[in-house]
């Protein structure tokens, strides 16, 4: 494992410091626009729960609560996984840094699948808008609404999941031949920060969608 | 093609006080434009290359101060102004949100490509709106598919016409005549073909050619035929025996939701109970009144909301 | 840093003349070429739906084009102006080619992702013109819900997927800007001594960057509300069409100031260069840029006076509209002062560039009548509104791009265009565009609602009127597109420096090299010391 | 070359542990029925422990200043839009 992995600096840029902080740049400003991508999805939300309050909270305890919770602990525990993996690729231990990128890959992999089974008792509990839905109480329009923003948020969400999964595989590979050092971990850090925002995003879908209100 | 119009008619207050403000932006509009193309042709002339214009700056201290002062000169004009003008237009523009009490109704369907008008009397129009000149009307607007808008330049006066919600627009016509109706707000492929004319009478021959209508008696008349027609009266009649909320003396009150929070039982609670009945049920009543959502067109459901608004006869101060 | 001086390396149009070296090319002034290209050709297309349009408009009746056409017409108009040419316009080709050169450079920061822009732009292109192709979509630009989603039956879903894959375009435009503008200046470029179109590209693409996703996911709610039939948008199942407009017009109004502040950025160096004098005011100017931006985030609610929105909403957005009024103000006042002790010479970029304050400051002024409640209410969705968004987007927008095209030209393509067929096109274009846009003020008043395929008789002298400087206008158009590629063969060489201009740019040869700069420049002054290069030549 | 200022394990540790324990205080606040309070608490639940992962995880305080602009602004600019939409939606 060579450790001063040679550093390949591109023509526009004239140092290794200024790449690196483009790139912490370029990553946060695209960061900037995935929260107003996703922001949308909760305005739309607050909007039409504001406009449906009863049917929103209603709507809410027909979720699948104690697999949401777990979910959520699930990528906290990623995140932990994650920046372990970064600070251990600024040090330039490129085994424990493979190490942890395949903890949070497999964590990731938990997420998605209890996302399955989560969408499978949806599917069984005839709450899919579009497909079978069906529901006997007040103001199915609106309980529809909410499963309709339920599946929308949580798929959009799934999606930049498995692509976070693809990003951290990657790395991981090209981790395991030794390209990362402390002199260069800059795809590593991308990719970590990519997906501490994924995770940040479920920490905010997480309240609105299991939490509106359980009594 | 020749005689064509540069100036709009004006038949109501609102438009006047409306063209005032007009006036007043046009001239202060026309006042920086002409003093910037002035400046710009001024200077162009007497700074063009090679002129003999004297460009010297006495003292570079002293420039940047006057041009800072300068710099905040207009700044601060500039927002005083629209701050003002804000103000002065925002007032007409509540004038205009606020319907008087005593205005006479008329209920408006907006569907694609053409107007339905009914006046509470019960006479119909398509694309034309008769009004009595004097005073105050108020029209109450739905749409049946997407969103119109009822604009009469005559009166400077438009309101959007949206899907499932009453939209309100009033005017009080000043000058008796024959004016333009536009629908203003893009609806298909006969956006451009759904215009009509609005009609100012002298009151006593509104009076006229309202009585003259061949109207099958009023809406509330009307509301009750479709009561019973659409099986209403099963379980709300006063003889029923069905547990159904009582109509007679509901509009206008309070009602208690099923939720716990109250709702006025206005225009829009009885509209939405009849197509969404499941959105706000009642306190102390099983949700099991039928969406009658695509059966009910929504002038006949204007008639039904007439007849519940005629049913007073319950006792004052019982909340439902 | 590389300081020996590496001899004058083969331009950039010169390193590789295969079709392939053009597609695969990351260098940031072969995109910014290829850009230039793709949007003139949007630019036509549009400009063809425009021209049937006032056709059709010259008679009341519609006995040129059915409604349904004439209804696809102006969708298409509105869809590929707004997003194919007027937003892409100055910030992907003058601002691809300028940026990294202004601020001294080799390339942008993600030259890969410059790339991608461009292949999203075209694909999104072949979304739409599929969609025109397959029969057009009747929605008019703004896919207003409820008839975007359940009652249009045409190509609304190819259209919409066109604009969602645009959109993706400018976002990474605007990344690529913003780090670039952050990370990669000469050294001693301090942001006060950034260029103001340094300045404007770096507001638009804050712009960029804040709004486009909001359009993007909007636009990927709608559709699928017209695909499943469930959505949020729709008031039959308990949806509201006004949400739709609050997240369209969030996007919208910011992306009329994409439009223009790019336009301001090109008019603040060619004002300064033709007037030989230092901008009025720097900072205010570079202030106002970032007012501009920002505060445009706060107003778009006067896009819905009249739409069933809650009055006090519209008295707030009304007061908001009134704020971002202030910064325009300031940028016309200062221009204007810029020429004052100046020594001012007329070639076509100024021309343009004078003709542009002038139709700006209309289109601004007509902007403070439709933030007035009492004034909205009549001439909301009339001819009004158009005139007022056309004076600013044609009368300020496109000449201040065709300004920029003449102006920086020679160091494009290292060649100089004949100066009097640019002069008689910028004073055809002027005056064509008035003949246009002003009497559609007063149809606006009269009150003849927009888009409307057949009109009431008493309107048609007006819009015969218009229709004529239409046609004056199209002709306008089309002259530069002829000079400027005659001159690419036919015209004289270029010296680094024609207009002696004081940018970074201007220090590299005509058309640059590869690289930009032989040795990274060192920066000691302001961006616009014309009083110090030529005073003593010049009496 | 100037590394990047590491912080131990053990921070990262801690800042995990107060974020599960945020989520199990939102977890038990949503089975309390406190009305409008409930989504207060949830909100800003939400945003401590969002704040937590942006500075610790994200190393948002030891890089440049303008990074923690750029992630102010995307949660400012979602702000101005829910809360100017809001003005229409409260008094329609």
């Amino acid at each position: 494992m060579s450790d001063s992995a040679a550093v390949l600096i591109a023509r526009q840029y004239d140092d290794a410091q200024q790449q690196r902080s483009a790139a912490d740049l370029g990553i946060w400003v695209f960061l900037a626009t995935e929260v107003l991508f996703f922001g949308v999805l909760f305005a739309v939300y607050t909007m039409t729960r504001f406009n449906h309050p009863e049917a929103f909270a209603s709507a809410s305890r027909l979720t699948n609560i104690t697999l949401g919770s777990i979910n959520t602990a699930v990528l906290l525990t990623s995140s932990l996984t994650m920046a372990l993996g970064v600070r251990a690729a600024k040090l330039g231990l490129s085994r424990p840094l493979v190490g942890w990128l395949c903890t949070t890959i497999a964590l990731g992999i938990v997420f998605l699948a209890i996302k399955a089974t989560e969408y499978y008792l949806d599917y069984g509990e005839h709450l899919v808008p579009g497909l079978n839905f069906a529901y006997a109480g007040a103001d199915r329009h609106a309980v529809e609404l909410f499963f309709y923003l339920y599946f929308l948020t949580t798929g959009l969400h799934s999606l930049h999941m498995v692509i976070g999964i693809g990003v951290v595989a990657t790395i991981a590979a090209m981790a395991s031949r030794g390209a990362y050092s402390p002199a260069y971990f800059t795809p590593v850090e991308v990719s970590g920060l990519y997906w501490h925002l994924v995770d940040i995003v479920w920490i905010f879908v997480y309240p609105l969608l299991y939490l509106v209100s359980r009594s | 093609m020749w005689s064509f119009p540069l100036f709009p008619e004006k038949a109501s207050a609102l438009a006047s006080s409306v063209d005032i403000v007009f006036f007043v932006w046009l001239a202060l509009a026309g006042l920086v434009a002409s003093t910037v193309a002035f400046l710009i042709v001024f200077f162009a002339v007497k700074y063009r290359s090679g002129s003999s214009a004297n460009r010297e700056t006495a003292d570079e201290q002293a420039q940047n101060r006057i041009n800072r002062r300068i710099e905040i000169a207009w700044m601060t004009i500039p927002l005083v102004l629209f701050m003002a003008m804000f103000a002065w237009s925002a007032e007409i523009y509540y004038d205009y949100a606020t319907p008087p009490a005593n205005a006479m109704v008329v209920y408006v369907v907006g569907k694609q490509w053409m107007w339905k008008l009914e006046h509470a009397g019960g006479r119909r129009e398509i694309d034309e709106l008769h009004v009595p000149a004097g005073r105050p009307v108020k029209l109450v607007m739905t749409s049946q598919d997407v969103i119109h808008d009822f604009f009469m330049p005559v009166f400077r006066i438009k309101q959007d016409v949206l899907p499932g919600r009453y939209t309100t627009l009033w005017f009080e016509a000043t000058k008796p005549g024959d004016y333009q109706l536009f629908c203003s707000q893009y609806c298909g492929t006969d956006h451009s073909r759904m215009v009509g004319r609005v009609v100012v009478m002298e009151p006593a021959a509104f009076e006229r050619w309202l009585a003259s209508g061949n109207s099958t008696g009023s809406m509330a008349a009307q509301g009750a035929a479709h009561f019973r027609e659409y099986g209403c009266s099963g379980c709300h009649g006063a003889s029923a025996s069905v547990h159904a909320p009582k109509l007679e003396g509901l509009f206008g009150r309070p009602v208690q939701l099923a939720d716990g929070s109250t709702v006025i039982a206005d225009d829009r609670y009885i509209h939405d109970s009849v197509l969404l009945p499941r959105k706000e049920i009642t306190a102390g009543y099983a949700p099991i009144m039928p969406s009658f959502q695509g059966q009910i067109t929504e002038d006949a459901l204007l008639e039904i909301i007439e007849y519940v608004k005629s049913l007073k006869t319950a006792q004052p101060g019982e909340v439902r | 840093m590389s300081a020996v001086t590496v001899p004058s390396a083969a331009s950039y149009l010169e390193d590789g003349f295969s079709l392939w070296s053009w597609l695969s090319s990351v260098d940031h002034k072969r995109i910014a070429v290829l850009y230039a290209i793709s949007i003139t050709l949007f630019f036509f297309i549009g400009g063809a739906a425009a021209t049937l349009i006032r056709l059709e408009l010259v008679t009341p009746t519609g006995d040129v084009v059915s409604a349904e056409t004439y209804n696809k017409l102006f969708t298409m108009h509105g869809v590929i102006m707004v997003w194919f040419f007027l937003i892409p316009s100055i910030p992907s080709t003058m601002g691809n080619f300028l940026v990294p050169l202004m601020i001294g450079a080799r390339d942008l920061a993600f030259p890969r992702l410059n790339l991608a822009s461009w292949y999203l732009y075209i694909a999104g292109g072949v979304f739409t013109v599929g969609a025109l192709l397959m029969g057009g979509v009747d929605t008019g630009w703004t896919f207003y819900t409820p008839f975007s989603t359940m009652f249009s039956n045409t190509h609304v879903f190819a259209a919409v997927a066109g604009v969602f894959v645009v959109g993706f375009s400018t976002i990474l435009t605007g990344i690529n800007f913003i780090v670039t503008i952050h990370t990669m200046r000469a050294p001693g470029m301090t942001w006060f001594r950034l260029p103001l179109f340094i300045w404007c590209m770096y507001a638009t693409s804050v712009i960029f960057v804040l709004a486009t996703p909001v359009l993007a996911m909007t636009l990927f709610l709608m559709s699928i509300e017209r695909f499943f039939g469930v959505g949020v948008f729709d008031p039959a199942l308990g949806g509201d069409p006004l949400l739709f407009q609050h997240l369209f017009w969030f996007y919208s109004h910011p992306a009329v100031y994409v439009m223009i502040l790019p336009a301001m950025g090109v008019v603040s160096e060619i004002i300064t260069c033709f007037a030989r004098k230092n901008v009025f005011g720097y900072r205010a100017m570079a202030y106002a840029v970032l007012a501009i931006a920002i505060i445009g985030f706060l107003v778009w609610g006067h896009h819905m006076f009249v739409s069933g929105q809650s009055i006090y909403a519209g008295t707030v957005f009304s007061i908001l509209t009134f704020l971002v009024a202030i910064p325009s103000a300031i940028k016309v006042f200062n221009w204007t002062a810029t020429l004052y002790k100046g020594s001012i010479s007329f070639h076509a970029p100024m021309l343009y560039v004078l003709g542009f304050i002038a139709l700006f400051t209309i289109g601004g002024m007509t902007g403070l009548f439709l933030a007035s409640l009492a004034i909205d209410v009549h001439v909301h969705d009339t001819y009004f509104v158009i005139a007022h968004f056309h004076y600013i987007m044609v009368g300020g927008a496109v000449m201040a791009f065709l300004g920029g095209m003449h102006f920086w030209w020679p160091k494009m393509t290292g060649r100089m265009y004949s100066d009097a067929w640019a002069r008689f096109a910028a004073i055809l274009v002027f005056f064509g565009f008035n003949l246009t846009f002003f009497p559609q003020f007063v149809l606006g008043y009269l009150g003849m609602p927009r888009r409307y395929h057949e009109y009431p008789p008493e309107f048609q002298m007006l819009n015969v009127l218009s229709s004529a400087g239409a046609s004056i206008l199209a002709v306008g158009y089309l002259l530069p597109l002829c000079y400027l590629l005659w001159s690419l063969r036919y015209g004289k060489p270029a010296g680094p420096n024609p207009w002696r201009a004081t940018g970074l740019e201007w220090k590299t040869t005509s058309p640059p090299s590869t690289g930009n700069f032989a040795t990274v420049p060192v920066v000691t002054e302001g961006p616009y010391a014309y009083s110090r290069q030529e005073r003593p030549d010049e009496r | 070359m100037i590394a990047h200022p590491v912080s131990t394990a053990k921070t990262y540790i801690f800042v995990w542990l107060s974020l599960l324990g945020l989520l199990l205080l939102t977890l038990g606040s949503a089975f309390l029925s406190l009305g409008a309070f409930n989504a207060v608490i949830n909100v800003g639940v939400a945003f401590a422990k969002a704040i937590l992962v942006m500075i610790f995880f994200m190393h948002l305080r030891s890089g440049h200043y303008i990074l923690r602009i750029v992630a102010i602004a995307g949660f400012f600019w979602l702000a101005i839009l829910i809360g100017l939409t809001f003005t229409d939606f409260a008094t329609r």
